[in-house]
């Protein structure tokens, strides 16, 4: 488990055929049943999406949309009910106020706001699932691999704070 | 279905819905609104004497609108539970806005079906001087009558008015007052002694109807006044041009004759004495009968009348010739519109009336104002009066200066004199009426009833004066003169106050105010249109021509014809649907009807939910190629259903709209269904319930039935040999989808393409039945969020799974059955039911209920105690004790909203903590497989 | 997590050709043998069929697996069946994970190698996930016997009375004054034209 | 000078009555620094001093002060009366009481609270280098001059026009968002995790903070920096709609990193989709209760 920080940095994916890696929170009563429907009805869904089940949109929690962005997603999909309609009568109403806040945080610090998306699949809506991860799979595919992890150690590595001399070296302070 | 009724196991809850549920499978709290039936359903014998009396008719939904029934109906011939109901919108705006929540929509709805007698005893239930107020009243209800959104307010005055005049004429042969007993209370013959005592001083509107309020409850009531007649201001306030005398002395004697004792002439000085002699309660309600001067020069000379003394002597019929005099009349209020008018009926003096408002803003009746300059009587506004000017002891005239006048602040005018505007009004006679107050010197001395001088009498919120014992209602109280209707209103609620006081907690309690009805544009429109509300203008009060008023005291204003009333009754919109004439209360002997029930909330613990809320009907009107609405004798399937049904509206005749039955019939199918602009579903159902139309038609109505099919989905078992037998019995069916339905010299022509066989593409028919389909309820979004069942996207209920789970919701614990999950016939709906029930036992027998573990757990160590959890959590699930959240193991359904929104991840979700997700988020992102190969 | 103390066993099914049609399961049985703390990785035809579970269950005895990971099809559909195989074989029935490599992936994804490696990395999730999972017990809660139905047209009609039969206590709540829907409304019903009341 | 005797006589009376048994406010320190005090006996009252570098928040010391008399009043005396702290505050300090009075970190009626009508603290106050005369950036754009919740107010609070139109964050929103990138990431580079932004910060009161436990599912104990950035991130996260702009963090920061622009930017993304401004009211952050109508946010991307 200590690897957890594995450095891939390497393998980001071919140059040619860049495959994002889209990370998928799913509410295991509404979008994972919707998602379960596409597979039933045999709609195509890019490949790229990795789905996990949470039992409410709720659950999903910014620090673990971080760690998704830190540990090299591409991109990042919260699904949930629609308003109104989730299984725990109002879960979903702090994932619909969190996200925005959260997503102005993350483009504010540089993430393109592209990266994170939320929306409300119910479980009947096979096609809108798999139109919206189409959407986001290919917008993702035109931003190309996410910078977020790489930039941060490349940085790291040529900039290091105390240089091979010991040196301090102190940036001018930006004001 | 009336097994159901008596099933020892069932707990019928008719009339109810489901407002709330909380909890999870085994533990279900749910909230059920019981809506009122306003008809005791265990007491009611079904025997419909109600319906007899009631003089509402609305359309019958269940006839699907081709029938009537009463505002108290039965909701169909074999209704379980078998009690009627009364529907009620709310409390119509006239009622709201009367003082005495007199029911107006109630006489007016039996006038409309000429009951007048019934009508006038439906007045007097609640109001004991209707000649009076169809006369002098304010009438507030027609400012509120929801009639004058559209046009004009219906005249509720006039009608009010012509049946209390039709009342009088035929007062011989007025049938006995059926129900006496007090709005609100239980119908009783005849009622029953309570052996209180109760003294009434003064015999004016508040006195005699609170003195008629207690004998109705039980109490023996006598009734003191200082002057000759009873009345009060009724009687000497009011003068005969603008009410006769003898309806009122009818009116009254009608009172007395309920078993009231009168004694005039006496003048009560010592109230406490009144209660030591045996009176259990003491009633004071002497009115405001001194009338007020200014303090000015001269303001006492004799030639100083006052309003109230004229009009009393003209009330005792002394004759007083005023010819050639000059009268000037201060005030500008009713009293001084009547005075003048009366006095200009004494051999034509000139009349003059002068006071502190601007012509706009005189408080007397703006009506009224245009009626006495019409009588010769000339007008001063606006200005103040300085002096009464006397030369050799004869007053000759009053010297005013105009004024700006701003309204009183505190009692006294706010105004400011214009300089320089000083004149005389010549004047031999002044009478004063610029007020009234009460007179208190009949009080006790020592002061033990409080007043609040010169307003008037202090009492607390249950009417009471500072005298235990002693209460106090009307002018006497309020001070201001209000309207005959304001006193009325207060004799009422005085009556039930000292009914609470004799009779402790089985007094009467304040009546229960239900929301009002507020009616839109387009809701009058519809009803006009349905003829439910005539659309004719307003008929106004006409009134004796000018020539026959000098110097008569003729009544002016004449009584609506019954013509002029009935076209009135015919506008009101019978805003509350039922008019509370209460015709029912006394018709029903077993005493079910109770008008003042109230909601209900229930709440229930459940184990299982079984949700069988069905469909509704599609719509055609939608569809004007169908001409459904648009053309006569095109008919939905279910409105031939109640045609062809003997207990329906034509009693099983199907008939055309002219009366006669059809000689050749179509059937069109799928309306609705399978299509790209109303409902994609197929409704499985319309196919065979068109076979059975068709032969239903063949075999009762013998006419030629002509059926057009797109495809004939014979589903299940028999119903091929059905569609075979019908086809036998010689119903012609062409295929084909139906593009117009179109009226061709007198028939219904109905024409088709995409035809298999290229047959005729038309058929011309007397009628027309669409076969609708079937489409989820209106209110289907809020059913589904209540019990948080997903929809599918054609609207219905979301089974948990299409193959292994149909019963089933996503939820644990709630169950589908029948048509709310998709359109079904009758043996699916059974055998659903089934279904859902085996399904909900094989829960429910298990005696417990294993529940998934993943709930909300708290690591105490990294807990700061700062609630944001407890905010967030939609089941309250989580409280703060001693610093440190605690989860409620049974109320946590483990949704995980508290441990995203913990700050310091203290809250854990087990079996998804955030460690779990982390590991399964790296695994998935190591897409340590980069497919170079992707061709 | 102590690396050495897990076992895990993978199983990954062909759904007869529902999976295999699209992913390699070979490679991807391969690829979970790769995995940290996998002991045991097997690709079989039909999972969920009782021959499959008997798989399970005899792995958990002989090789003393105490963590299994199945990428078939969703949880929604068989995880209680798959739980249930782990609880017969006397393993907790929550060191238990799913990977729905069907309608998530083979269903969805024509392209045989994409679809294999989204299978493979659903693997590894699940078999990473599987190390942190904690043995669980139902929680048991008293049932209450009563039951509401809501409607009573015909359906909700037959549905109290079975129910009322069975001596459980019903709450029938209907919107209108009576029951009946729309059934009280008709007056002969097809196929037998008999009367609707 | 009058405001430091009115708090001396305020402190006096205060301890004499024995209604409060400390009162946090501020004294010269050794080397003439203002700096914070503890008064727990009255005639140490004449220490207590108002001037223009009264810039530390004083609220996160009242948990502390009230945590020890618990500790002191729970070992067997029978203490009846309802032990009170006293705290000097400013305008943007006493929103912190609000906000951790909702947090039910202190019941309202523990503290009393002394407000201060506040002209404004200068630059560089806390470091002995008041010297430049101008005011401190949060002070510049401050025009609430008048503590939203005290129990006593001191001085007359002054109508001061000043604007708060965020130009400060605009300077970045303008970059492109790799700009932005190298912009923080030589921000969070220069953090040496001291965590002294954390410690002077009123909303941190979380017993061991997230981002320095040993179980690294979050943020490993090394300086790498990603996990600088994550612990930035998720601090300023855990602020929104909480943080009350008093700044301490970027003050005492020894590698000057511009903390206060992430907490101002999702100060002012709150306000504009919930209407809600941190302390205002003793009300919970918005982001954890219902959707409500008028909230700005109907996030259907």
């Amino acid at each position: 488990m200590s690897d957890s920080h594995g450095d891939d940095v390497g393998n980001v994916g071919g140059l040619n055929s860049f495959e994002p890696k889209i990370l998928g929170f799913l509410c295991s009563w509404c979008s994972y049943t919707g998602a379960d429907l596409a597979g039933t009805n045999r709609l195509k869904v890019p490949s790229n999406l990795r789905a996990i089940r949470v039992p409410c949109s709720g659950r999903v929690a910014p620090e673990l949309i971080m760690r998704a962005f830190d540990q090299g997603a591409d991109g990042v999909l919260v699904l949930g009910c629609h308003l109104g309609e989730c299984h725990y009568d109002n879960g979903n109403h702090r994932t619909a106020k969190r996200m925005p806040v959260l997503h102005s945080l993350l483009s504010f610090v540089g993430l393109e706001p592209e990266r994170l998306r939320l929306d409300w699949v119910s479980a009947s809506e096979g096609e809108r699932f798999s139109k919206i991860v189409e959407e986001f799979a290919e917008s993702i595919r035109l931003l190309g691999p996410c910078q977020w992890r790489p930039k941060a150690l490349q940085w790291e590595a040529e900039n290091r704070l105390i240089n091979q001399k010991g040196e301090m070296s102190m940036p001018q302070v930006g004001r | 279905m009336a097994s159901v009724g008596r099933h020892p196991n069932i707990n019928l809850m008719a009339y109810s819905e489901v407002e709330h549920i909380s909890g999870y499978i085994g533990n279900f709290d749910v909230r059920v609104h019981r809506k009122p039936r306003y008809i005791d359903a265990s007491v009611c014998t079904g025997c419909s004497k109600c319906t007899e009396v009631c003089p509402v008719d609305t359309l019958n939904p269940f006839d699907m609108n081709l029938g009537t029934r009463k505002a108290v109906y039965r909701h169909s011939a074999q209704a379980v539970p078998g009690s009627y109901t009364i529907e009620k919108l709310g409390v119509a705006p006239c009622r709201n806005a009367c003082p005495t929540d007199q029911r107006a929509q109630g006489y007016i709805a039996l006038v409309r079906e000429k009951r007048y007698a019934d009508a006038y005893w439906a007045i007097r239930r609640e109001h004991p001087f209707p000649s009076v107020c169809g006369r002098v009243c304010n009438h507030q209800c027609e400012d509120a009558c929801s009639r004058g959104k559209y046009d004009e307010p219906v005249n509720i005055m006039g009608i009010k008015r012509f049946v209390s005049d039709w009342a009088f004429a035929n007062r011989d042969e007025l049938p006995e007052m059926r129900d006496k007993s007090l709005v609100g209370t239980p119908f009783v013959h005849e009622p029953v002694s309570t052996g209180k005592k109760v003294a009434i001083i003064g015999a004016g509107p508040a006195g005699l109807t609170a003195a008629l309020d207690l004998v109705r409850l039980g109490h023996s009531v006598k009734v003191y006044d200082s002057s000759p007649i009873a009345g009060g201001m009724m009687r000497v306030g009011i003068p005969p041009h603008r009410m006769p005398d003898e309806l009122l002395d009818w009116e009254i004697e009608q009172i007395l004759n309920e078993g009231i004792e009168l004694q005039l002439n006496t003048r009560i000085d010592d109230i406490p004495g009144l209660l030591e002699s045996g009176y259990d309660g003491v009633l004071v309600a002497t009115g405001a009968h001194r009338v007020k001067k200014l303090a000015i020069r001269n303001s006492n000379h004799p030639q100083n009348w006052l309003s109230l003394d004229l009009l009393k002597r003209i009330a005792l019929g002394e004759e007083i010739d005023l010819s050639g005099k000059k009268v000037v009349v201060l005030g500008g209020g009713n009293v001084a519109l009547d005075v003048a008018r009366t006095a200009i009926r004494l051999g034509q003096p000139e009349v003059s009336i002068a006071c502190l408002e601007s012509r706009g803003e005189m408080p007397g009746f703006d009506w009224e104002i245009g009626v006495a300059e019409e009588e010769g009587i000339r007008l001063f506004p606006g200005r103040t009066f300085k002096e009464i000017v006397v030369e050799n002891e004869h007053v000759v005239g009053v010297r005013c200066v105009e004024v700006e006048f701003r309204g009183f602040k505190g009692g006294q005018p706010d105004m400011d004199e214009i300089p320089g505007s000083d004149h005389v009004l010549p004047a031999d006679l002044v009478i004063w009426a610029i007020g009234q107050g009460p007179d208190f010197s009949f009080l006790p001395p020592d002061g033990s009833v409080h007043i609040r001088y010169p307003i008037g009498v202090v009492t607390d919120d249950e009417m009471m004066t500072s005298l235990p014992g002693v209460f106090c209602a009307g002018d006497v109280r309020r001070g201001m003169t209000f309207f005959v209707v304001d006193a009325i209103g207060e004799g009422h609620h005085v009556a039930r106050c000292i009914d609470r006081y004799l009779r402790g907690e089985n007094g009467l309690k304040e009546p229960y105010q239900q929301d009002v009805v507020e009616l839109s544009v387009e809701d009058i429109e519809t009803r006009i249109t349905d003829g439910r509300a005539s659309n004719q203008p307003r008929v106004p009060i006409s009134c004796i021509p000018l020539e026959e008023r000098l110097n008569n005291f003729r009544e002016v204003d004449l009584t609506l014809t019954e013509e002029q009333a009935l076209t009135e009754a015919e506008r009101c919109l019978g805003c509350g649907l039922c008019s509370e004439c209460l015709e029912c209360v006394a018709a029903c002997e077993i005493g079910a009807i109770h008008h003042d029930m109230q909601d209900e909330l229930v709440d229930l613990k459940v184990g299982a939910i079984i949700l069988a809320t069905g469909f509704q009907d599609f719509d055609p009107s939608v569809a004007p190629e169908f001409g459904y609405g648009r053309l006569n004798n095109v008919i939905t399937a279910m409105e031939f259903e109640r045609m062809i049904n003997p207990s329906g509206p034509t009693g099983g005749e199907v008939l055309l709209k002219n009366g006669k039955p059809p000689k050749s019939v179509a059937i069109l199918q799928c309306i609705g269904s399978r299509s790209e602009q109303y409902n994609s579903h197929c409704s499985r159902v319309c196919c065979m319930y068109s076979l059975k139309i068709a032969q239903l038609v063949h075999d009762y109505v013998n006419a030629e039935v002509h059926e057009i099919y797109r495809d004939m989905r014979t589903v299940s078992g028999g119903y091929e040999a059905f569609f075979n037998r019908t086809k036998q019995a010689g119903v012609n069916f062409y295929h084909g989808q139906v593009t117009e339905v179109e009226k061709k010299n007198g028939r219904l022509v109905v024409s088709w393409d995409e035809s298999y066989y290229n047959e005729p593409d038309h058929v011309a028919v007397d009628m027309v039945i669409l076969a609708t389909g079937f489409e989820p309820r209106d209110d289907v979004g809020q059913v589904a969020s209540t019990f948080s069942v997903s929809r599918s996207p054609n609207g219905f209920f979301l089974e948990r799974h299409p193959k292994l789970a149909p019963v089933e919701t996503a939820t644990d614990g709630i169950y589908l059955a029948g048509a709310c999950q998709s359109p079904m016939d009758i043996p699916d709906c059974v055998a659903q039911a089934g279904g859902a029930v085996a399904v909900a036992l094989s829960m429910i027998d298990q005696g417990t209920i294993a529940l998934e573990p993943s709930i909300a757990a708290v690591e105490t160590l990294y807990c700061a105690g700062c609630g944001q959890c407890v905010a967030a959590c939609p089941y309250l699930a989580i409280e703060i004790t001693d610093g440190v959240a605690v989860v409620n193991e049974y109320s946590c359904k483990g949704c995980g909203t508290c441990a995203a929104v913990c700050p310091n991840k203290a809250m854990k979700l087990i079996h998804y903590s955030d460690q779990q997700i982390v590991a399964e988020m790296i695994g998935a992102l190591n897409l340590s497989v980069t497919p170079e190969e992707v061709t | 997590m102590n690396l050495t103390k897990v076992r895990t066993g993978v199983y990954i099914c062909h759904c007869g050709t529902n999976i295999a049609a699209t992913v390699d399961v070979k490679a991807v049985a391969e690829f979970a043998q790769s995995l940290d703390g996998v002991v045991l990785a097997r690709d079989y035809s039909y999972m969920c069929s009782d021959p499959g579970q008997d798989l399970i269950k005899d792995d958990i005895q002989e090789h003393g697996l105490n963590r299994i990971v199945v990428a078939s099809c969703s949880p929604l559909m068989h995880e209680i069946t798959f739980r249930r195989a782990c609880e017969e074989a006397g393993l907790n029935p929550f060191y238990f994970q799913m990977a729905n490599i069907r309608e998530h992936c083979s269903w969805v994804i024509d392209d045989m190698v994409l679809a294999t490696a989204k299978a493979k990395s659903l693997v590894e999730a699940a078999v990473r996930r599987v190390y942190h999972h904690q043995p669980l017990d139902m929680r048991e809660v008293e049932m209450n016997p009563s039951v509401l139905v809501v409607g009573a047209g015909i359906t909700g009609i037959e549905a109290a009375l079975r129910l009322a039969d069975a001596n459980k206590k019903v709450h029938l709540v209907e919107r209108e004054p009576s029951i009946g829907g729309h059934m009280a409304q008709l007056y002969k019903t097809f196929p037998t034209l008999d009367c609707a009341a | 000078m009058s405001k430091t005797i009115d708090i001396q006589a305020k402190t006096r009376q205060l301890l004499n009555s024995g209604q409060v048994s400390c009162v946090i406010g501020y004294e010269i320190g050794p080397r003439g620094r203002t700096r914070p005090a503890f008064i727990y006996q009255p005639d140490d009252a004449e220490r207590m001093v108002w001037n223009r570098s009264c810039t530390h928040n004083l609220v996160p010391y009242v948990s502390d002060k009230l945590q020890s008399i618990e500790k002191n009043t729970s070992t067997g005396e029978t203490e009846t009366t309802q032990q009170q702290v006293a705290v000097v505050v400013k305008p943007c300090d006493s929103r912190a009481i609000n906000v951790l009075t909702a947090e039910k970190q202190f019941s309202r009626d523990q503290v009393y609270v002394i407000g201060v009508a506040c002209e404004g603290i200068v630059d560089g106050a806390g470091f002995g280098r008041e010297d430049n005369g101008n005011l401190q950036a949060r002070c510049q754009r401050c025009s609430e001059r008048e503590p939203v919740v005290y129990d006593i107010l001191i001085g007359e609070p002054q109508e001061v026009e000043a604007v708060d139109d965020y130009s400060d964050l605009d300077r970045l929103t303008d970059l492109t968002p790799d700009a932005r990138v190298e912009f923080w990431l030589s921000q969070f580079d220069r953090c040496i995790r001291c965590y002294a932004c954390r410690q002077v910060c009123p909303m941190c009161n979380c017993p061991t903070c997230l981002y320095e436990r040993d179980d690294s599912l979050w943020v490993g104990m090394g300086i790498r920096l990603n996990e600088k950035r994550t612990f930035h991130l998720g601090r300023a996260y855990h602020l929104a709609g909480r943080c009350v702009g008093c700044n301490e963090c970027e003050r005492v920061c020894p590698m000057k990193i511009p903390i206060s622009l992430l907490n101002r930017m999702l100060e002012r993304e709150v306000e504009a989709a919930f209407g809600h401004r941190a302390g205002a009211a003793a009300a919970p952050s918005p982001l954890v209760t219902i959707l409500d109508s008028e909230d700005g946010i109907s996030w259907t991307s």
